[in-house]
């Protein structure tokens, strides 16, 4: 199997700025990204769980994006502002991927 | 006097109320007991598309009045001046600081659309009746407090960015209010024959729904405090118990300049008194992350909300009385 | 023609319509309002389950007869036949390619459970009565389609791996055919008592589920359409509405031929015009990835569903009751 | 005999038992149909606020009396005592480890409300009446089968960590008992007055949605038959219908000192009867990790409560009515 | 604490496939695997969210898989196929687990 | 953008063992986690889908952990007693994250 090298960026940030962050990426050109749902967590501001939350202020979600290691300053540059302000971890993996073409 | 123990016990001893009080208990003793986000989220979205639809159809067949017109700019005005009288009372009552203290204001300016669902239904078994444009009323006070605590804070804060034309949108355009408003509508246009094709959705089971509903607010509430734990001063909590007060006030005031009926009054008074805990929160987070959430979470849903449903609707019905006459 | 604009008027005025047009607005107006999926999920069980049971219930008492078996038979064979009328069409009309044009012509083929509860309540507030056993025509129509496109994608692509035993397998037990059948059975043994026992819950709530299910309907149609911008041609636009008509038309011949009663005509007619938009996509993303899902979805989803729910059904009960007479 | 026959017959054809087995089938036959867990949990909250508020509600008005309270005895007792006959059945009858044997053993000596609904639900179509307050028993049923299982368990396991002070939280307070009898005060306190407000939610509508939950039921009960295969030997099937036997029998030795009406009898053997599938196994996996869920659960909810539904409940019904008369 | 060298191999694929991709893996002599739900995401075949969607033709799952590093290409071989077809992407990193034998 | 080395531990555990597992965590000092729902897999004991199950004794989470390197160990030791009686598998992964202070 032929593996390229590749980023893996994971994002955990607040369920009501996704869409902004994924704006953010798609602007910085990255070819794509999958979210998937964050049910609880803890950290500086607290312990939460999503159950019986109503309201839509709270909640995170995690972005998972894979990118070409040299896509990969621009990616962060992109986000850093929105994370800077907002509570948020982000992760940096290394990484492989089949199919180069599509990152 | 007598009255408002006998509304008040009456009250207290209703299942809505018994339920919340369950949920609470429940939370705070660290039972399991929860309700799945999506059901949370379902029970929300019938609630407000029943109240939507029955205010709307309620209405149809009368035309628009001035009553009407000045009922949903009190609305408005109430929602964009309660903030300031929150902002105020915050900084002489507590030391919370600027950000922190207009972020909450935001929230007592808007509304709690359960608090007013809560309170039709004492009404409706008091049988004291109100308009059906009230539930406009209440969509109408949703958004009005954000802008005025965001200019507060840009007053304050060099760093916000404010409102910007996306959060606006999302203001505006958010779930709770295009739902409400738009079955309101459809209420207005389909009238008693299309209440009559679905009421047996959106009026008889209501009753039970909003019980399970306050069920998880208790849950949520109860949660939210033993999270919050340290979060919320002493004196923060006293505000969350005098601006309600205050709010209900300023509430009653607009209802005799326009000349309210007793249950439109009470309403009014509900929905001033009442603090938002869905879409404020929502908007402080993306405009003023800076702002504590556990702050105004804590005072809104912890603290208001409760004092609201127990104490305050009752108080809010007597006084109107008293003032007004049945 | 008199009687089609009071249809189409009373058909656009009524709550389940109205309530779909704001989940459509709502949507190109980017609110963020939606379903939980499982509560989308949830609902739409409960409607295959409502009907279902009622369908079958209603029939009980009933012996087999002649006609029953014809329509089971007419569902089978329009639902197999109109694939290859769609192709033709998209490939006359649109410069689809072959693959994608045949994955369309499967949706075609299939039918849509929601357009169909919509057009038997329609006739009930008509009170044109329909035959019970309408449910399981619903259901024999479902799988046909796939299995003619999938042909006509066997004949024109190498690469397709086409119907293996696992996709047979999920074609003919997907869970909305087991659901609608298996009430329908169920429905049919315990009869009217059985029917007595859950009314409460299948009956009357029934209309106000299927308006917050539209709601929702209209809520992902739009943003299907907001984010297939581009991905369906003008041609492709006009196929979705002429297909419709096509469909309709072979199913009044057919339901003519059986002599069906006019409820019985109009959901042939409605069935044969509606579009799959769950489990044909399903199919086609597992047997034919290469298809464009954006091309069907749209078509079926943002095109032909509202179509079918504004203008269509009202059509079609208007050509029935001329030709057919009342 | 016959009357057994007759009211088998009729249970077996009545809808809840027929949508179990739908969804029994259809998971046997790897139909995908299947429900959100947010909406089977939602059911499962539905079910328990409606039965304890209905169970509740019927005893207010009513004090106190002995009957009460020796039937809540009798419940905590049978629940203690139940583990230790299965403990021995199953080290007789199975080779099962004795870890094993005894997680087995606890969900016998705890209930499935399910089972008691369904009960409940065929009494009252025999119009055979029961008291209000077996809820309340059903509820006191839940716990202690568990203390004695970890009892026996730490007496063969050095390694068992049984039961910590957590745990016991967890197991007193878990959200089932807590909404059960949260909802049973709040029927208790609000009494007829009360269930009248919402009883168009917990009371018409129940039997539909007891309906779709012994749908999904089914579904599970079947998906954990096929993963589980080879999981648990003939002989724990076998004693997995003897042992709900031996359970009525000593539910029906304790009713008949205390001289119980002939409804409440037959709860108290089903309760006796049946086996709990979800605190009881959230329990053991905490507490005794070493034990196989693969076996407790296929036999609780794939042997048990099937048999039960199907052919237990008639059984009992029958047994009591012969030794008590009618 | 004694760490063994793994591969974590995570697919994200069409939920509609997931039970035909975890049969696969299961064939290819894979141990175990965790799936994930994921609820939006933005690639080629443009943005989507789960929120709202009532056709199960649509959403992803990310597949998580953690095998010994001598199992990697089995497992990639057995994969490739469906992922060649279908929408989706793999990535592929190095880990390290607890307890050798369970992967 | 400074990036500085983190630990990614990745933990699946039965939701049941979730709050066991997370106080373990607290306890052993990191200073935070996300936990993400995991909605069906395959192990030793079986496979297992969350869709219709309505034991809450059923069902995985996935629980994800940044932690500095030389915090590891300590975490490690702290969560290897439930792990070792309880179902579930733990990968650790070499990642980089901004802002060092957060972990
Ligand atoms: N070290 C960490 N590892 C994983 N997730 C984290 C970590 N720290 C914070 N988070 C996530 O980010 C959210 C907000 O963190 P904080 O801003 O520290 O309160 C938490 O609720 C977690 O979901
Ligand atoms: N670079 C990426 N990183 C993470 N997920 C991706 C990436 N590209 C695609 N995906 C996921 O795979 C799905 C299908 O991608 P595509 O086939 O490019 O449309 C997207 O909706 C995402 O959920
Ligand atoms: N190799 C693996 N990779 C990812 N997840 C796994 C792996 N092995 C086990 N799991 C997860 O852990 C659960 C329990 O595993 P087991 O104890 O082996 O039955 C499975 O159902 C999976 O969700
Ligand atoms: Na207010
Ligand atoms: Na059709
Ligand atoms: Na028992």
């Amino acid at each position: 199997m032929d593996m390229h090298e590749a980023k893996r960026v994971e994002i955990i940030i607040e369920k009501i700025m996704e869409n902004r962050l994924t704006d953010l990426l798609i602007e910085a050109g990255v070819k794509g990204f999958s979210v998937l749902p964050v049910s609880g967590g803890s950290g500086r501001s607290g312990h939460w769980s999503r159950e019986g939350q109503i309201s839509r202020a709270q909640g995170m979600s995690a972005v998972v994006c894979l990118v070409k290691p040299d896509r990969l300053d621009k990616t962060l540059d992109a986000i850093f502002p929105m994370l800077d302000r907002h509570i948020g971890v982000v992760s940096v993996t290394d990484t492989k991927v089949m199919r180069a073409e599509l990152f | 006097m007598e009255q408002l123990f006998s509304l008040a016990q009456q009250n207290l001893l209703s299942p809505i109320i018994l339920f919340f009080a369950l949920g609470f208990s429940a939370a705070i003793a660290k039972s399991d007991l929860n309700f799945p986000e999506a059901i949370a989220k379902g029970m929300s979205l019938y609630l407000l598309f029943a109240i939507g639809f029955k205010g709307g159809a309620s209405l149809s067949g009368y035309g628009i009045d001035a009553q009407l017109i000045l009922s949903l700019l009190s609305g408005v005005i109430l929602s964009a001046c309660l903030p300031f009288l929150a902002f105020v009372l915050l900084r002489i009552m507590t030391k919370m600081s600027a950000i922190d203290a207009a972020a909450v204001a935001a929230h007592y300016g808007s509304i709690s659309i359960v608090t007013f669902v809560a309170a039709s239904s004492i009404l409706e078994i008091q049988g004291i009746t109100f308009d059906g444009y009230m539930v406009a009323v209440a969509a109408t006070m949703e958004a009005p407090a954000i802008i005025s605590a965001l200019w507060l804070i840009s007053r304050k804060s060099k760093e916000s960015k404010g409102l910007d034309s996306e959060l606006m949108r999302e203001i505006l355009l958010n779930g709770s209010i295009v739902l409400l408003i738009g079955s309101f509508f459809i209420g207005l246009l389909t009238g008693k024959e299309g209440l009559s094709e679905i009421a047996p959705f959106i009026s008889a089971p209501f009753k039970g729904v909003l019980c399970l509903f306050l069920l998880d607010m208790g849950l949520v509430a109860g949660r939210g405090l033993v999270n919050a734990k340290g979060a919320v001063s002493a004196r923060a909590v006293l505000f969350g118990i005098v601006m309600p007060l205050a709010g209900a006030t300023a509430g009653l005031i607009c209802a005799m300049i326009i000349g309210l009926s007793l249950g439109s009054t009470v309403l009014m008074m509900v929905l001033s008194a009442s603090a938002s805990y869905i879409a404020v929160p929502a908007a402080m987070r993306v405009a003023v992350p800076e702002a504590n959430p556990a702050i105004y979470l804590t005072l809104s849903l912890g603290v208001t909300f409760p004092f609201n449903l127990t104490v305050g609707i009752p108080l809010y019905v007597t006084i109107a009385s008293a003032v007004i006459g049945a």
